[in-house]
């Protein structure tokens, strides 16, 4: 009953704190990335000032718009912000827990994919359906190189879900391997299309022909648009939420033990940090690429997916 | 001793050697001659193994062969041959020597294949099966190697004399006169169907290229 | 000619009903042959002897020929062609003892006739020809049957005998047919000829996790056939839900618009909203999105597959992590397919006028798609409980298997999404400004259209063939064959009529032949009969 | 009492009136009734089946009525054809075309019925040259050259299958004695296992080539095409039916010899083989000749040679069922066959006219636009033939093709190799022909009464197929069991 109780606590609190930390992450990879420019860049809050003008902006709706326009934000943004809720932050052993099957992730990021690319042929309109076409392009191979990865951490986790594969990798006796590794590698490419970052997408592009998670929601403004916006951030922390509790699962709170809580509070908060930090680094030390360039790159990075599965039966042999 | 199978035999072999020397000519009216021997031969032996088998049908067998094809068929188709003056050689298909190679050829399978079959069989007849049987393919193949029709038809009669023969040779078949009748009937038929397409204006020559023409233009 | 009816003719049975009464309400009262199809393919699947069962086959095979014929003449000579190879394998193959020889006809024969690589090519074009109720029920139900068939002699017939490589076969095949029918289904412009592409797809999907409860099955490793048996079974039945639905949709817009090519269509949601609505449960199906009637067999044979990596050698890893990876890309693909079907077809501005003018589809119609979709409700929220009702078959197929529940609970997640979806709305009413306000759409920087385009040129938005533009570049160039041709067409199809036309051509040489040479042929067949009697004789 | 005699006989001796008086249309009628009556008579053969030189044995029986009641039928479709002035005929010709059509009836029930091979050989022979004389009445160029082709090639089958019916004798007459039961089937195969094996092996070859050549199995079926294609199609049924039956009937009770002498260790070889390889050959050459046809009655008359072959194949592969299967085939298919010219001829005259020459596929297509249930039952027709259920040599084809799968597999892969080419060549056409564009100027016009046959035969082939009757099923598998 107590640890229902206790679960329950940490479950919203989870929530909450992904919820509410989501825009300050954009706003401090912004603000770094602009600091190590050289600029000064907007002030960290700037996120949450964005999100509370589209709130007071109309919003309007182009006329060639079916009655389907104000759907797809609510799908996009529902599907993230269910996903948020299923990756493990600070702890384990959440609520949510036994419903943060990986595959399920994979659909759910899908289902937010898709809404997206619909509202971008939703009013007719030239560069939304290009973006579209360009996001489905990079979709097919983000998903496969996500799914082939998920081979390593079954086989190494014996769980499929999150949660399992993160309580199986802080149990350190799995040490470093190679194959993590190479996941690792994967997991990141993947990451980066995923969000929209260099070198896949630049966020903070305007040139529409150029765009691509940007120039499907050209026609959101708004209430709508602000759903699209915090779902965008909301996918970046998911994604960094993802990768720090799989790779580094270290430290992190047990839902059961309240006093664990404070310490992997602050490790996730360091995790976050570190990982904004990697990011701002990466992509200022990265130009954009072509369009027709990224399956090349998603493609080394299924690769290395594949090879991960080798290199641990490999290991699995070896060690055996 | 006894005569009979050694005049069978001869005449058999009498027969054979027509039927081989027609491949080797080229003239039509040479090979309605070598025909004529060849019937007239075929009566006498019918008439020989009527005597000896004491088998009244026999004579009767070779009284048609002799009326109609000894002398009537042969009369018919030197008529042709003169009205369509036809005399001029005839152009075979295939060089004498070969055609002749493959005559010797399928008087050897006639023969192999006769004679280990027969074994258990009335040993005399084995011979003349094998005669018989080669008449029978050189008729055949004169029918394959020829152009004219005329020269087709002569094939046929002689396969036919060689079936005949075959009948003549069976001890104490039934029907022989009646087989022989029937197949002259065929025999009549086909030399009146020469006369049809003769008579009607459809293919200037009995050159049977004439039939091809409406076979290649298709369907 | 007996019949019997054992669970798993009874699950098909299931299958099949819902679509023959959802295209009868659709092609109200049909012709006599769609009556003697739905009846052979029952007969099939209630046969209780191998005559009966070849007899129904066949007669299904039959009569969907001459739907096809009276549709559209072209493809019909190939779908005969098809039809009569698949015979001649499966006839031989239910006499034959259980061997390898026979497991491999019979893959063949109901392969061909189910659309699996590389014998598929023949179906994205058969299955378009007919109206649209009997292609629903050809896409929806047929392609079971000759499913049924396999899994009949595979896993019961011949169960004895099994061998783990007729799984990886029947694997190799199933993986093949979903890439190259994904695919194509992203890549294609014609509304059906998509649809049928997509069938391919999941016929691959149900084959690949057949393949793997049957290389389980021979290999003892029971708890995985069942898994995978399980996400085959549910992906048949969700897959004989979905697809009839959106066949009959695509018939409802020919009906409305004169046209099934996505790149005349456009804005149909205006003028058929209640169709659209359909179409889109059915397009989440076939994407095989979360809390959609697909995802739940995805999810189980994507389990399937990363279970099966753990077994066998290094080759076995290799290749499911591989097969993982095209499933990957394949359900990405498919996803890009449905944002393209409803994206281009249903959304936007029209592309024609027939598209501005539709009016939506006939009662009938939506009557079946409405009790399509309505069954589509259980098994998109409680997977559970249809797999419940699979238990009896699963136990038939693999004896003495314990399926593991199922991990992916729709109803919870269903359960957070409405919540979220409620905060949110709630949360822009109370804070954010009301209301929306209708303003011209930008046009991109095009100028204004002309008089007689009132909803706009055309040309201006995307259209379906440059929507598939990246793919066509950066994928279709390396999977199909030279100018987007199925490989299975370029590779297998075209030699082989190759082949046909020259023997075809010395047939007519022989046929032409003047009388000599066929007098020549006769003398020549019996020398050479006498030659072989006398040397079989003397030697 | 020997009933088959009349039966026989009756066509028989009315021919040669028939060849000499009467109008066309009279001539018509005569040969309707003369149909009838020897109809009722080879019913009737069932309770006199007789003895001696002709008499009737159970194949016998089952296939005179067949042959009859295909006559029949048409007989009946011959008014029409008479009456419509289809065929342009000097009153002379007319007459020699009934007194062929009683000759064709005649010898092929004489054929049916006789016990002794000799009479066998002379029945076909009969009904050979009649056929000639049929094909040869249009007068056309082509007519003639057909009427050739077939006379020559006929003849020289025909005294191919003399001869090896003289070797046949030859070798048992060691062990009947000299006479007539040395030529009699019964005595015959009462005795087969004493026969000379290797002699009897050699008269086979012999037989299988003439008759081979009747049955028009490739190579020997140079003859076919144009011969039922030429001819008034009346006569084109009756070849492609009652003739093929003939002869195929006599190679399967030869074939029954030489078996027995095999089994009996009369030192035979077994007569598969022999039949195996041209049965294959018929089907394989026939797959890829049928799809250049662009006259309807050529491509049927391929289809025949594919038929034949698939009985030949049937009765080589051996045993009751097989044999059983073969049997069926030829029944099922002599009725589709028949069902079939008929309506072609029906549809032709909706065309226009049934002489030959109307049947390109060009000029016969769309028909459903011509007359709706013609172009239906020519579709039907057509559709039988490919062997798909619900026509009924699905069940005779599935019997061969699963005899064949246990008795001799590897030769099974041919067979459904060129049983699904055929298929196909044949499906491809029905699309075009029934439902295709008709020629311009077609107008929808009324069917006579007569195209109900069509539809009645079509009946009773699936009937014999799908539910034999039990005393038919009885008598055909005792038959098959006695010959297998």
């Amino acid at each position: 009953m107590v640890l229902f109780f206790l679960r329950l606590v940490a479950s919203l609190a989870h929530i909450a704190l992904v919820f509410a930390l989501a825009p300050l992450l954009l706003g401090l990879v912004t603000k770094l990335r602009a600091r190590l420019l050289g600029r000064r860049g907007p002030p960290l809050l700037q996120p949450y000032r964005n999100l509370r003008r589209l709130l007071h902006k109309t919003t309007l709706v182009p006329d060639t718009a079916t009655d389907l326009y104000p759907i797809w934000p609510f799908v996009s943004f529902t599907a993230i912000a269910v996903a948020a809720m299923l990756v493990p932050g600070f702890c384990l052993g959440l609520l949510t827990s036994d419903l943060s099957d990986f595959i399920t992730l994979v659909g759910l990021l899908a289902l937010a994919r898709g809404a997206a690319m619909l509202a971008g042929l939703e009013s007719g309109f030239g560069f939304g359906g290009a973006a579209a076409a360009r996001e489905a392009l990079f979709s097919v191979f983000a998903e496969a190189a996500l799914l082939v990865v998920l081979v390593s951490f079954v086989l190494i986790a014996h769980s499929p879900t999150v949660d399992g594969i993160a309580a199986a990798f802080r149990t350190g006796h799995i040490g470093i391997s190679v194959s993590l590794g190479f996941a690792l590698a994967a997991m990141l490419a993947v990451a980066l299309t995923e969000t929209g970052r260099i070198p896949t997408d630049n966020p903070s592009g305007h040139l529409e022909l150029a765009m691509v998670h940007e120039a499907m929601l050209l026609e959101y403004s708004g209430r709508f648009l602000l759903l699209f916006e915090y779902a965008a951030m909301l996918r970046l922390m998911v994604w960094m939420c993802l990768i720090g509790t799989v790779f580094f699962p270290f430290g992190m709170a047990r839902a059961g033990e309240i006093l664990s809580w404070p310490g992997g509070l602050v490790l996730w908060a360091g995790k976050l940090g570190v990982m904004a930090v990697a990011l701002s680094l990466f992509e200022i030390g990265t130009a954009k690429m072509r369009v027709f360039r990224v399956p090349e790159f998603l493609g080394v990075a299924m690769l290395l997916g594949v090879l991960a599965g080798v290199f641990l039966f490999v290991a699995a042999r070896i060690g055996a | 001793m006894n005569l009979v199978y050694p005049l069978a035999h001869l005449m058999g072999g009498v027969i054979l050697l027509c039927a081989f020397s027609m491949l080797s000519q080229r003239r039509l009216a040479a090979m309605i001659t070598l025909y004529q021997v060849q019937a007239l031969t075929l009566s006498a032996a019918a008439f020989w193994q009527g005597f000896a088998q004491g088998a009244g049908d026999l004579y009767l067998t070779g009284l048609i062969t002799l009326a109609i094809k000894g002398i009537l068929l042969p009369m018919g188709m030197r008529q042709i041959v003169q009205r369509f003056n036809m005399v001029r050689a005839v152009e075979t298909t295939m060089p004498v020597g070969l055609s002749m190679i493959l005559g010797v050829g399928l008087i050897g399978i006639a023969v192999l294949v006769v004679l280990p079959t027969t074994v258990s069989a009335v040993s005399l007849t084995r011979e003349d099966l094998a005669i018989s049987l080669s008449v029978v393919l050189l008729g055949l193949l004169v029918m394959t190697l020829r152009r004219h029709a005329i020269a087709q038809v002569i094939g046929f009669l002689s396969t036919e004399n060689g079936l005949v023969l075959a009948a003549t040779g069976m001890p104490g078949m039934p029907f022989v006169a009646e087989l022989s009748v029937a197949l002259l009937v065929l025999l009549a038929f086909l030399v009146i169907g020469v006369f049809l397409f003769r008579i009607r204006e459809h293919f200037d020559t009995l050159d049977l290229v004439g039939i091809e023409e409406i076979e290649r233009r298709g369907r | 000619m007996h019949l019997r009816l054992d669970a798993l003719s009874v699950l098909f049975l299931c299958i099949l009903l819902p679509q023959i009464v959802a295209s009868a309400l659709a092609e109200r009262r049909g012709p006599v042959t769609f009556w003697v199809f739905a009846a052979a393919m029952v007969l099939t699947l209630l046969a209780g002897d191998a005559f009966t069962l070849i007899f129904g086959f066949e007669l299904m095979s039959a009569a969907s020929w001459l739907l096809v014929l009276r549709g559209d003449a072209r493809p019909a000579t190939l779908y005969a062609g098809i039809a009569m190879f698949s015979a001649a394998c499966l006839i031989p193959a239910v006499f034959l003892p259980a061997s390898s020889l026979a497991f491999m006809l019979v893959l063949l024969g109901a392969g061909a006739k189910a659309g699996l690589a590389p014998l598929h090519s023949w179906l994205p074009r058969a299955h378009p020809a007919p109206p649209a109720g009997v292609s629903a029920l050809m896409s929806g139900g047929m392609v079971k049957v000759s499913l049924y068939i396999l899994i009949r002699y595979g896993f019961i017939e011949f169960g004895a005998a099994a061998q783990p490589w007729w799984g990886s076969v029947l694997i190799v095949a199933g993986a093949a047919s979903v890439l190259i029918g994904a695919l194509r289904a992203m890549l294609e412009v014609e509304l059906k000829t998509m649809l049928a592409c997509s069938t391919v797809e999941h016929v691959g999907l149900i084959a690949v996790g057949l393949g793997i409860a049957l290389r389980a099955k021979a290999m003892g490793n029971l708890d995985l056939a069942s898994l995978a048996l399980q996400g085959a079974l549910l992906c048949a039945v969700a897959h004989g839900l979905f697809k009839p639905m959106l066949f009959l949709g695509a018939g409802a817009v020919k009906n409305a618009t004169g046209t099934t090519s996505l790149d005349w269509l456009g804005g149909l949601m205006r003028g058929m909203p209640r169709l659209g609505m359909l179409m889109l449960v059915g397009a989440a199906g076939m994407a095989a999105l979360p809390l959609g009637p697909g995802f739940a067999p995805e999810f189980l044979l994507l389990h399937a597959v990363i279970r099966a990596a753990g077994t066998g050698g290094i080759l076995a890893r290799i290749g499911f992590t591989a097969l993982l990876a095209g499933l990957g890309l394949s359900a990405a693909l498919a996803l890009g397919a449905v944002v393209r079907l409803i994206g281009i077809g249903f959304l936007g501005r029209p592309r024609s006028l027939h598209a501005a003018a539709a009016e939506d589809a006939k009662r009938g119609t939506l009557a079946g798609m409405g009790l399509l979709a309505v069954l589509c409700v259980p098994v998109a929220l409680l997977p559970g409980v249809v797999l419940g009702m699979l238990e009896p078959v699963i136990a038939l197929l693999a004896p003495n298997s314990a399926p593991a529940p199922l991990s992916y609970a729709p109803l919870s997640l269903g359960i957070l999404f409405a919540l979220t979806a409620g905060a949110a709305v709630l949360g822009l009413r109370r804070f954010a400004v009301r209301g929306t306000r209708e303003v011209a759409a930008w046009t991109g920087g095009f100028g204004s259209p002309p008089a007689w385009l009132p909803f706009g040129d055309p040309l201006t938005q995307p259209s379906a063939t440059g929507f598939a533009e990246p793919v066509r570049r950066a994928i279709a160039r390396g999977l199909l064959a030279p100018k987007g041709v199925d490989p299975a067409e370029a590779y297998l199809l075209l030699p082989l009529s190759k082949v046909s036309l020259r023997l075809t051509r010395v047939a007519e040489h022989i046929r032409r032949s003047t009388m000599r040479q066929r007098l020549a042929f006769v003398f020549g067949a019996l020398v050479m009969f006498l030659l072989a009697l006398g040397l079989g004789e003397g030697g | 009492m020997n009933l088959c005699l009349p039966a026989v006989f009756l066509p028989l001796l009315a021919a040669p009136a028939m060849g000499v008086f009467g109008t066309r249309a009279q001539g018509a009628v005569a040969n309707l009734v003369l149909n009838v009556i020897v109809f009722g008579f080879t019913i009737a053969v069932f309770f006199g089946p007789g003895s001696g030189l002709i008499h009737a044995d159970g194949l016998g029986m089952i296939f005179g009525v067949l042959t009859s009641f295909v006559s029949l039928m048409t007989a009946l479709s011959n008014l029409s054809f008479v009456w419509g002035g289809n065929e342009v005929l000097s009153l002379r010709r007319w007459r020699v075309y009934h007194a062929m059509c009683q000759v064709v009836l005649g010898s092929t029930l004489l054929g049916l019925y006789a016990d002794n091979i000799g009479l066998l050989w002379v029945a076909v022979e009969g009904a050979t040259i009649a056929a000639t004389l049929g094909v040869s009445l249009p007068r056309t160029a082509s007519a003639l050259e057909a009427a050739w082709k077939y006379f020559i090639l006929g003849g020289v089958g025909i005294a191919l299958a003399l001869f090896g019916t003289m070797l046949v004798y030859l070798a048992a007459q060691p062990a009947l004695g000299p006479g007539l039961p040395a030529m009699s089937f019964a005595a015959l195969t009462e005795h087969a296992s004493k026969l000379d094996g290797s002699l009897l092996t050699l008269a086979f070859v012999f037989l299988l080539f003439g008759y081979g050549t009747k049955a028009a199995l490739v190579p020997l079926h140079g003859w076919l095409p144009d011969a039922y294609a030429e001819g008034p199609i009346p006569l084109t049924t009756a070849l492609s039916t009652l003739m093929l039956n003939v002869a195929l009937i006599a190679i399967l009770r030869y074939r029954h010899l030489m078996q027995a002498n095999f089994a009996g260790g009369g030192g035979a070889l077994q007569p598969g083989v022999f039949l195996l390889t041209l049965g294959l050959a018929s089907l394989l050459l026939t797959a890829f000749s049928l799809s250049r046809r662009r006259d309807a009655r050529r491509f049927f008359g391929f289809s025949s040679v594919e038929h034949s072959g698939i009985a030949v194949f049937a009765f080589g592969i051996g045993g009751a069922a097989a044999i059983f299967g073969g049997l069926l085939h030829m029944l099922v298919h002599t009725l589709v066959k028949s069902a079939l010219f008929q309506a072609l001829m029906r549809g032709a005259a909706l065309r226009g006219s049934a002489a030959p020459g109307n049947y390109g596929f060009s000029h016969l297509r769309g028909m459903v636009h011509s007359n709706k249930y013609t172009g239906w039952l020519l579709g039907a027709c057509v559709f039988a033939l490919t062997g798909l259920p619900p026509s009924g040599l699905f069940a005779s084809e599935f019997i061969i093709i699963s005899q064949t799968i246990q008795r001799d597999p590897y030769v099974s892969l041919p067979l459904g190799l060129g049983l699904v080419l055929c298929a196909v060549a044949i499906i491809r056409n029905i699309g075009p022909l029934v439902f295709g564009h008709a020629p311009p100027h077609t107008k929808h016009q009324k069917a006579g009464i007569g195209i109900n046959l069509v539809g009645l035969q079509l009946v009773l082939a699936f009937m014999v197929a799908f539910a034999m009757p039990w005393f038919l099923l009885h008598s055909l598998s005792s038959v098959a069991a006695a010959l297998q």
